[in-house]
């Protein structure tokens, strides 16, 4: 319903959404939105406040009654002001930025020639006692009734001329506004009620006393602004000078007027034009009009100039009249002057100055002065309490428009001097709201005063909306003109007025049409809900977890890529949407501009990374590298066709986990062409929408290449939005303007209790977010640990009722979910043939069974009717399953007595083309449900006990900090650890590349846990067994230096088994003590400095992304650079080389690596098959390696060699054997999830972190030790846990100890009990049932899914097919 | 080891320290007994036994005692081969009571190839008796005049008893074990699997040697000409238990096809002339598959003609 | 336990042609073990052949049982009331339930649903191989505790022929040479003496060549 | 994404594919369905490691048997697909009824119909 179309942000604008709308399908919550801005630009300009977006949109719908009803709240006479408004809406428009503003007084007009306003039913309150005299039938007066009359106040109008309308009627010539408009809409206002008296004015015989005296309650004063103001001129008096107003008053109440035949009008406004216009019709030769100012100062609309010329009007601008010639008493001629325009005047017009010398005379038979208009005061100057101003206007209060006299209420142009109808009408409707708050005798001013909003917000205009013609009004030719005051403008035709409408920008987001309310069956959207705003809420809270995310990098700020104007360069994230199943093109590989299918796709690295040139940034983003891979392979998979896939990068940094696995694929297995080459332009082949890359190669040769797509990959920002919020909360940013955090505490923040994860810490990819934001809430968990359970509820849950020994009494719920299953499904006939199935004894419909009184009066059926099996036919158990389940609980039925018939996402929606097949497929869904739940039976699930310590294995940085983290929170840890000192590899380390120390901190954290109460530390202790599951395992431990065994029983256990460095068998090591690792290095810097070093030579990846050992270490590079830098701290002459394959120092990392290039360490690039040679001939130590931008080899000397060796899990085979944990292929141990549950293993309750997962510094070890320890926090925290009770059953009878479920099941946990027979663990069964449909004596069976309860729906569905 | 046991002539070159040379005959698919006697008319006077085959590779042919009759019947030396797979100790019993009756004196005890090899793979076996127990068999034939029920024969047969030894079977370990185990079961000569890899062939010998089994019994090494290249390759990869050195295939193939038979010939002499000098060979089973014409030439070439006369 | 594999559904089918009420007996033991006559083979061949007879348009009953063991009378007892209802009973345990049902029950045909292979072992799940012949008279103890008699093509009891390559048998590359086994356990226990210790003509009247053979045990016997 | 896919689908839903017998898959054909397919996780992808591995072979056995007793092999499939894949699913959806309108109906419903003629 909603007719707002904007873009789609998830499909980064490549398909549009509503106003109202759902983030995406998955999200969560999955509730729609409105969204709303500030009221549109328009809606502000309009003096009565008009919701143009709204009727602009219902018009561009065509829904022109819908139109009208947005319209008429605030003005009854739409096709009027839809002629006549002077429309200071469209100059606020902001298409005039863009192109020119929308039509919005045309569109309202089309929206009245469309539907007869009179048609629309005005919703009025009950009529009232009270009447409200009014004086003048203007659109002050008119409006005043409309509105009076809608609040149930009847009035009656009193109008000195014989005609009702006011300056609508007299002022207006017809050819801008034909009569029987303004008669049809004033018949509308009188058909609501309201009486108008003509011919009778306010005189001595009617005094506004009278009229309290006749019963009246108020009075208002509407008569407007009718007397011409005269010219002050000589000759003013003689005949032939008639006064504009009283001339076009004489012609429109007669329908004639004497006019010459050389008319001279003196003024510039749009009386001026009226009136030249007219005389035109009425047959004068000749129309002058002279205006003292230019054409630029005219305060007449444009558009009437411009037709008052094409019927041949002359304009005499800077023309001044300064005297009538008279002849006879009659005009004979006019005598004017030259004007030049001076300082700004009061009005901040220029002032026209006479310049002298310069008069001249034109002929006139007729003057018609039209230089402005006051109000004609005589039946009022004698009103009691009524005061006037200075301009002749009644003065009145301008927000209530209360005059000095009780009752006596005053607007339009009387109050304001001649203004504009749109004006005068605004005026009537806040009159009548203070008449009728005068009448009830409350405050006339609460609430009436609107602060002015100084920073509107308002839907950005699209950088690339596109220039839109504005839609041509059509007009008479001036040759039909002629002689007549036939309507000039024609109106809009429906295409070319619903286009134009479609011009609008949709400002305000939401046009608060409210269509949706209408459409909301459940009323979940009603005027309140949109009246909702944002609120202050104040919280009181123990710590904040800052999560805020980031931006992606703005590509259209590089000139070279001109990224708005061409549509087939996209970025990454436009690219993803591309891809998506769900995305603008259902996944469907094609480019936007032409919809064709790509033959090849060009990705470009680093775009907004690792650059600071260009308003851009100097850190790495460190997820581009990886996604570009991703995104290619996909594209090569869903292409239909052959696609070529090149990716353009300056260094591959493929560091995470199996990542370099993902890039050897890509390259070997599926073809990606990787690129190493920054591109430097790109041009468009014009017509085609190619484009052409142009960049150099590895060799320096300048290549050429055409592609179909640009794919940008574009970088992370923290947003503007995000750095305010930084200052709000007093925390300090890095360079990068990410949340400075401290190498040791990555997730607290400058600022105490305030903890930060996700990309706002720094660039990562979605595991480590994740990972981090566990970390963030073990940080605050630690917080407020004390604070545990005391702020949540728990639910009552009544004793449950046997119903084993009953006959199934089964009811059956049929949801219509509105119009989503009713409006498809024959759902009364559905629910009627429920009830005739076997078993059921209740059967009905319901309009949402999910509703909560649904779901009340479903436990008074339950108890009334006895049921204890509930069917519900309705959408999926995957969001409502729990809910029924819980109402059922409600009433004492085991929850496991249930079965839905997703007669929705199954049914309905999918066959919504085709509802008698949808009404069969249903009935045969509720059959099938019917029968299965006449064999459910109940099932309860067992709960255990949780056992609320800790096994921490290991007792590195990792395992000591989850350590400090669980008994921080109160839980007991023990920590085992092989070595007799706690510390594991970063005992080796000195300093982190911050500079910070690491020996301390070591020394802090084995303090720290010294004198923990909850820790209990295990040194030399080796773990020998373990057994249990989760919430209650068992681990046998062999406990140093006296080999004597401990059992302990545990809940949950953490891996940090740890990681070592590479001992290198490449480049000679071991042969030569000069030969060292990076570790080794950083340990003789500390100990003997590196004054006695003049050349050090570096090698990258030694032991990682070899063929032995494929993935990459992660940490060398920033190793390197670290001990690199200390070399060239230590002694700036010493010269570093470091020779790598790619520079791997990911987010915030790259500064270190620039700072390294600026203090003039040198890198060298080599190719992993030809590895640099080393030689110790002759005593001397040198490295040969190739060069690949001088193509030679080269020879570096070196007084060290350093060997940057990759990193080795530690001990983990053992630990999987003994565990039963999954590894990967280097040895690290395996997560139940890569990104979703980055820190949890597959068997429950045993947890991973640190270097036992996969390369890492210490900071993100850190991060990851209290992500375990807050997710084992979470499980320890609960008592018991409550197990799934849809598990294996073996019928011990009939197993014959075969032994397949225990070779089957993917968990290994059945097995043969003493007696002989399968046994399963319910606490250990996960509820596949893969044994079940193995055993091959039918021995198992998997409850809620018995093969007798599975089967049933295949009988109940092909029931009576043979 | 002087003590004759038989009349058998092939046991008296024995004794008499000649060095024996052999070579067998395959009976044909048929009841042409021609085809048998041309074959032997051809070596008749280059060796001093021939042996018949037992339906090799499982393949049905001509029954072996009927072709060593023929092979009598010419005056010829037959060496009655027999497998264990086709025959129960009844049948075994009784056809050595056969052959007696013609006065072979020569008994080769074999378990025989699978009978999946050859033409009725989906036929039962028997293997009632392993080849040792052949052996057994026989010995107590003919030393006790029993038969194995017990009972006494009367004109029990008098056979010099024989085994085959295959040096290159798997595993090697015990290759001299079960050549101690027939000894130990009875037998009296050896004839070799065809020797290609001459050096294992040797440290068998060698081994054999250390523990006195040369002594016991006597040797003869078994040798087959390749007629190709093709021959070579298929022995080496497809004859189970064969064991032929690749410089011996790629010796064959390093000459012209119309050269390779006289290549092959001429490695089986250099092979018969190394192995001559070798301490526990006591003579040569010349196996010329399909190519009995050339055994004449073999033998003459490996300096092993005339043979001794010894009635 | 029992090694046997289910028949082809063709030759199953040519068997019951004419009968029209037809039991499929299933057994819990061995055959259930080795996936070719437990419960769960029973109810997949009757939906198979249930589906087969409609398809033909032939009216034919079939219904399922799996009995415990198929080798004792009592639990045989359990189909004797149901038994004569049937046209024909195709037993789906090995050969010895099949011939059992058949001494029992002498009017009903009965047929076998599955081809008896032999005694084996599951090397793993869904395959199984031969370890004995249950040739009446154990020679384990000689051959490091492999037996020659059922692992060896010719079950020779003295060593290897040699065809015996690479620790394989000539028969077939895939199938271990028994000989091979038991010389590398006699090298693993320090046994290899055994080896030359020559095995005698063995008594085969304890395997089939004695004919049906029966074991008694008076002590035992009621 | 509501994709309309054709109407004479029925889906069982169970907690895996490993969880689909041979015996379910049988007895669907027995009572007279014309086409059976299983859907499971993308291979490699089981939620449960092997589950629909294991569904994979015993959807093959099916096949055999089907066509061993004239009900053709073909009845009986087996699709992987992930749960955002709305358009393959239909794709499938279309295939298989595609597959199954071209062998005709069940076999045995019409030589019941023949017999009960």
């Amino acid at each position: 319903m909603c007719p707002v179309e904007l873009p789609s942000e998830y499909d980064q604008g490549l398909a549009t959404r509503k106003a109202v709308y759902k983030q995406y399908a998955q999200a969560i919550p999955g509730a729609f939105t409105i969204q709303k801005g500030d009221k549109a630009p328009c809606r502000l300009a309009c003096p009565a406040g008009l919701n143009v977006q709204g009727y602009v949109q219902m018009v561009k719908e065509g829904k022109y009654k819908e139109a009208l009803e947005i319209i008429m709240e605030d003005l009854p006479l739409p096709g009027v002001l839809g002629r006549i408004c002077p429309h200071g809406c469209e100059e606020a428009c902001r298409r005039c930025d863009k192109d020119e503003p929308v039509a919005i007084r045309d569109l309202k007009r089309l929206a009245a020639d469309r539907f007869d306003p009179r048609h629309i039913e005005v919703r009025c309150s009950p009529p009232r006692a009270e009447r409200v005299a009014i004086i003048g039938s203007g659109p002050a007066g008119l409006s005043a009734a409309y509105h009076l009359v809608k609040k149930g106040i009847r009035s009656t109008i009193f109008e000195a001329l014989p005609q009702p309308g006011g300056m609508l009627r007299v002022g207006i010539p017809e050819h801008r506004l034909p009569r029987n408009i303004l008669d049809r809409e004033i018949e509308l206002i009188t058909n609501l009620g309201v009486e108008i008296k003509t011919n009778t004015s306010l005189c001595a015989d009617l005094t506004v006393d009278d009229l309290f005296g006749k019963g009246y309650k108020a009075v208002y004063l509407a008569t407007g602004s009718h007397k011409g103001i005269g010219l002050g001129i000589p000759g003013e008096k003689a005949r032939g000078v008639q006064q504009g107003v009283e001339f076009l008053r004489e012609l429109n109440l007669t329908g004639r007027a004497k006019v010459g035949t050389k008319v001279a009008v003196i003024g510039g406004g749009n009386v001026a034009i009226d009136v030249a216009r007219s005389a035109v019709r009425l047959g004068a030769e000749e129309v002058t009009i002279l205006y003292r100012r230019t054409r630029a100062e005219m305060p007449a609309w444009e558009e009437e100039r411009v037709e008052a010329e094409a019927e041949g009007v002359k304009i005499n601008y800077l023309s001044a009249p300064q005297e009538v010639l008279v002849e006879d008493g009659k005009v004979a001629a006019l005598r004017c002057i030259r004007m030049e325009l001076g300082e700004p005047d009061s009005s901040g017009r220029r002032r026209p100055i006479p310049v002298p010398g310069t008069e001249y005379e034109i002929n006139a038979d007729q003057v018609i002065p039209a230089i402005g208009q006051v109000p004609d005061l005589s039946a009022l100057e004698d009103i009691e309490g009524l005061s006037f101003s200075r301009w002749g206007t009644v003065e009145a209060d301008t927000i209530t428009y209360a005059t000095g006299r009780d009752g006596v209420f005053a607007g339009g142009d009387l109050h304001t001097g001649p203004w504009i109808a749109i004006g005068a009408v605004a005026a009537g409707r806040e009159a009548a709201e203070s008449i009728l708050r005068y009448l009830d005798g409350r405050d006339m001013t609460e609430g009436r005063r609107a602060a002015p909003n100084e920073h509107p917000v308002y839907r950005p205009v699209p950088d690339k909306e596109p220039r839109k013609e504005r839609g041509k009004m059509p007009t008479l030719s001036p040759r039909e003109r002629q002689g007549n005051f036939n309507e000039v403008e024609l109106g809009y035709d429906e295409i070319t007025g619903r286009e134009e409408a479609g011009r609008c920008l949709n400002c305000g987001y939401c046009c608060e049409c409210y269509q949706c309310v209408a459409a909301c069956g459940p009323h979940a959207i009603t005027l309140e809900t949109h009246r909702e705003t944002t609120r202050k809420v104040e919280l009181k809270v123990g710590s904040v977890i800052l999560a805020p995310g980031f931006a992606v990098f703005d590509p259209s700020r590089y000139k070279t890529y001109d990224y708005l104007n061409r549509p087939n360069i996209i970025t990454s994230l436009e690219f993803e949407r591309i891809l998506s199943a769900s995305g603008p093109t259902m996944g469907h590989l094609v480019r936007p501009s032409d919809g064709k299918e790509p033959r090849n796709i060009a990705w470009l690295q680093c775009v907004g990374s690792r650059d600071v040139n260009r308003a851009d940034h100097g850190y790495c983003s460190s997820v581009c590298c990886m996604y570009a891979i991703k995104e290619a392979i996909i594209s090569k998979e869903h292409a239909k066709k052959e696609l070529d896939c090149a990716i353009f990068f300056m260094d591959m940094r493929t560091h995470g986990k199996d990542f370099e696995r993902y890039y050897d694929t890509a390259r070997e297995k599926h073809g990606v062409r990787f690129i190493r080459s920054r591109v430097h332009s790109i041009d468009s082949l014009c017509d085609t929408g190619d484009l052409v890359l142009k960049y150099a190669s590895e060799e320096g040769e300048v290549i050429e290449e055409t592609f179909d797509m640009v794919v940008l990959s574009v970088g992370m920002e923290t947003p503007k939005s995000t750095v305010e919020l930084a200052q709000t909360l007093g925390l300090s940013l890095t360079e990068g303007k990410f949340c400075a955090t401290h190498p040791f505490t990555p997730v607290s923040t400058s600022r105490e209790g305030i903890y930060v994860c996700g990309v706002f810490q720094g660039p990562k990819d979605i595991p480590q977010c994740v990972t981090e934001a566990s970390a963030a809430a073990c940080a605050a968990a630690v917080d407020l640990s004390s604070a545990r359970w005391t702020q949540t509820k728990s639910k009552e849950i009544p004793e449950e009722v046997d119903v084993s020994s009953q006959e199934p009494r089964i009811g059956v719920f049929v949801c219509n979910c509105g119009t989503n299953i009713g409006g498809i499904i024959e759902v009364p006939s559905l629910a009627q043939y429920a009830s005739i199935l076997p078993h059921v004894v209740y059967a009905e419909q319901n309009l949402f069974t999910c509703a909560q009184d649904t779901q009340d009066r479903m436990k008074q059926l339950i108890r009334e009717h006895k049921l204890n099996r509930v069917v519900v036919a309705a959408c999926t158990p995957r969001t409502h399953e729990p809910l029924f389940q819980e109402t059922m609980q409600a009433c004492g039925l085991n929850k496991f007595l249930f079965e839905m018939a997703n007669i929705r996402n199954q049914d309905s929606w999918v066959h919504s083309g085709d509802p008698a097949s949808a009404t069969d497929k249903a009935k045969d869904l509720v059959r099938m449900a019917v029968a299965r739940a006449a064999l459910l039976k109940p099932l309860s699930a067992k709960r255990i006990p949780v056992n609320k310590r800790a096994l921490v294995v290991g007792g590195g940085v990792a395992g000591m900090t989850s350590a400090l983290s669980l008994g921080d929170q109160g839980f007991e840890v023990i920590l085992v650890e092989k070595e007799p000192r706690l510390g594991g590899a970063a005992l080796d380390l000195t300093h982190t590349i911050e500079g910070v120390r690491i020996p301390e901190y070591l020394l802090g954290l084995e303090a720290r846990i010294a004198g923990h109460e909850k820790i209990q530390v295990l040194t030399e202790s080796l773990i020998v067994g373990f057994s249990g599951f989760k919430g209650n395992f068992t681990t046998e431990v062999m406990v140093g230096p006296g080999m004597y065994e401990r059992k302990i029983d545990h809940g949950v256990v953490i891996m940090a088994t740890g990681a070592s460095e590479y001992k290198p068998t490449e480049y000679r090591y071991g042969e030569d003590r000069r030969i060292l690792t990076q570790i080794e290095l950083g340990k003789r810097l500390e100990e003997k400095g590196a004054e006695d070093l003049n050349h050090v030579v570096m090698i990258q990846c030694v032991g990682s992304r070899n063929e032995a050992f494929p993935n990459c270490s992660r940490i060398c590079c920033q190793s390197a650079i670290k001990n690199a830098l200390h070399i060239k701290h230590l002694n700036p002459e010493t010269e570093v080389s470091i020779l790598y394959r790619d520079i791997r120092t990911y987010g915030e990392l790259e500064y270190y690596y620039r700072q390294a290039r600026r203090e003039g360490v040198r890198f060298f690039r080599f190719h992993r098959d030809e590895p640099p040679q080393v030689s110790t001939r002759d005593g001397g130590l040198s490295v040969t390696f190739k060069d690949h931008v001088l193509q030679r080899n080269l020879r570096l000397k070196a007084d060290l060699l350093v060997l940057s060796a990759g990193v080795r899990p530690s001990d983990t085979e053992e630990s999987a054997a003994i565990f039963k944990l999954p590894r990967n292929p280097d040895g690290y141990f395996m997560e139940a999830h890569v990104k979703l549950r980055p820190v949890d293993m597959t068997n429950e309750g045993i947890y991973v972190c640190g270097t036992a997962h996969g390369p890492k510094l210490i900071s993100e070890a850190v991060s990851q030790a209290m992500a375990a320890s807050s997710r084992a926090a979470v499980f320890l925290s609960q008592s018991e846990i409550s197990l799934s009770p849809v598990t294996a059953k073996v019928d011990g009878e009939r197993c014959a100890s075969c032994l397949i479920c225990v070779r089957v099941c993917p968990y290994g946990v059945p097995h043969i009990s003493k007696e002989g027979v399968s046994e399963i663990d319910e606490a250990l069964c996960r509820g596949c049932g893969i044994c079940a449909a193995e055993c091959p004596a039918k021995a198992i069976e998997l409850s809620w899914y018995e093969d007798a309860q599975v089967m049933s729906k295949v009988d109940a569905l092909l029931e009576g097919v043979l | 080891m002087n003590e004759e046991k038989t009349p058998s002539k092939l046991e008296k070159i024995l004794r008499a320290g000649h060095l024996a040379v052999t070579s067998e005959c395959g009976p044909p698919r048929g009841s042409e007994a021609g085809h048998i006697t041309k074959k032997a008319e051809m070596i008749r006077n280059h060796v001093d036994a021939v042996n018949i085959t037992d339906n090799q590779t499982s393949v049905t042919r001509l029954c072996s005692l009927a072709a060593c009759i023929h092979l009598k019947m010419m005056g010829l030396e037959p060496v009655l081969q027999m497998v264990t797979r086709d025959r129960n100790r009844i049948a075994i019993q009784s056809d050595i009571l056969g052959a007696a009756s013609f006065d072979i004196f020569n008994i080769l005890c074999l378990s025989g190839d699978h009978q999946s090899f050859g033409d009725n793979p989906k036929g039962q076996n028997v293997f009632d008796l392993d080849s040792m127990q052949l052996i057994q068999t026989v010995r107590h034939m003919r030393d006790e005049g029993k038969f194995l029920g017990g009972d006494s024969i009367e004109r029990p047969p008098r056979m010099f008893v024989g085994a085959a030894a295959n040096p290159f079977a798997d595993p090697f370990e015990i290759r001299v074990p079960r050549l101690a185990k027939k000894i130990a079961a009875g037998v009296e000569f050896i004839q070799t699997q065809c020797i290609y890899n001459v050096e294992k062939f040797e440290l068998w010998l060698k081994l054999a040697r250390e523990r006195g089994l040369t002594e016991k019994i006597f040797i003869l090494a078994g040798v087959t000409p390749f007629k190709s290249v093709g021959m070579a390759k298929y022995m080496k990869n497809r004859v189970p238990g064969m064991d032929v050195p690749d410089e011996l295939v790629k010796r064959m193939s390093g000459v012209a096809k119309e050269k390779q038979p006289e290549e092959g010939l001429q490695i089986c002499v250099e092979t018969i002339q190394r192995l001559k000098e070798q301490k526990g060979v006591r003579g040569f089973h010349i196996m010329a598959i399909e190519w009995e014409e050339k055994v004449p030439e073999i033998v003459e070439r490996s300096g092993l003609y005339p043979r001794p006369n010894v009635n | 336990m029992i090694v046997a594999k289910q028949k082809p559904i063709e030759e199953i089918i040519e068997t019951l042609k004419g009968y029209n009420k037809i039991l499929i007996l299933g057994c819990n033991e061995c055959v259930t073990v080795c996936e070719a006559g437990g419960k769960k083979e029973v109810a997949v061949l009757a939906s198979a052949l249930r589906m087969y007879f409609m398809n033909q348009g032939q009216e034919v009953k079939i219904e399922e049982a799996t009995l415990e063991r198929q080798c004792d009378h009592e639990y045989l007892e359990e189909i004797r009331k149901t038994v004569d209802q049937y046209d024909a009973v195709l037993s789906l345990a090995c050969g010895v339930g099949v011939q059992f049902l058949a001494e029992k029950y002498m009017h009903t045909p009965i047929l076998p649903g599955v081809d008896t292979c032999f005694m084996g072992v599951t090397e793993e799940r869904g395959v199984w191989s031969e370890r004995c012949q249950g040739c009446g008279q154990c020679i384990l103890a000689w051959t490091a505790g492999i037996c020659p008699v059922s692992r060896c093509a010719k079950r020779l009891l003295n060593g290897p022929c040699g065809g015996s390559s690479k620790g394989k048998c000539e028969i077939n590359k895939e199938v271990p040479c028994a000989w091979q086994i038991i010389i590398d356990r006699l090298n693993e226990l320090g046994r290899m003496e055994d080896y030359e210790r020559l095995i005698p003509i063995k008594d085969w009247s304890t395997e089939r060549a004695g004919g049906p053979r029966k074991v008694v045990r008076e002590d035992v016997r009621s | 994404m509501r994709l309309q896919y054709p109407s004479g689908i029925r889906i069982i839903c169970l907690p895996c594919t490993g969880k689909v017998d041979l015996l379910h898959l049988l007895h669907c054909f027995e009572k007279g369905a014309d086409g059976v397919y299983v859907v499971g996780c993308l291979e490699g992808a089981c939620q449960f490691n092997t589950g629909n591995l294991r569904a994979r072979k015993r959807v093959a056995l099916a096949q055999e048997i089907l066509e061993k007793i004239g009900l053709g092999g073909d009845r009986v499939q087996m699709y992987n697909l992930s749960s955002s894949e709305a358009p393959r699913f239909v794709q499938i959806a279309e295939e298989m009824t595609q597959k199954i309108l071209k062998l005709g109906p069940n076999p045995i419903k019409l030589a019941r119909r023949k017999m009960a003629a």
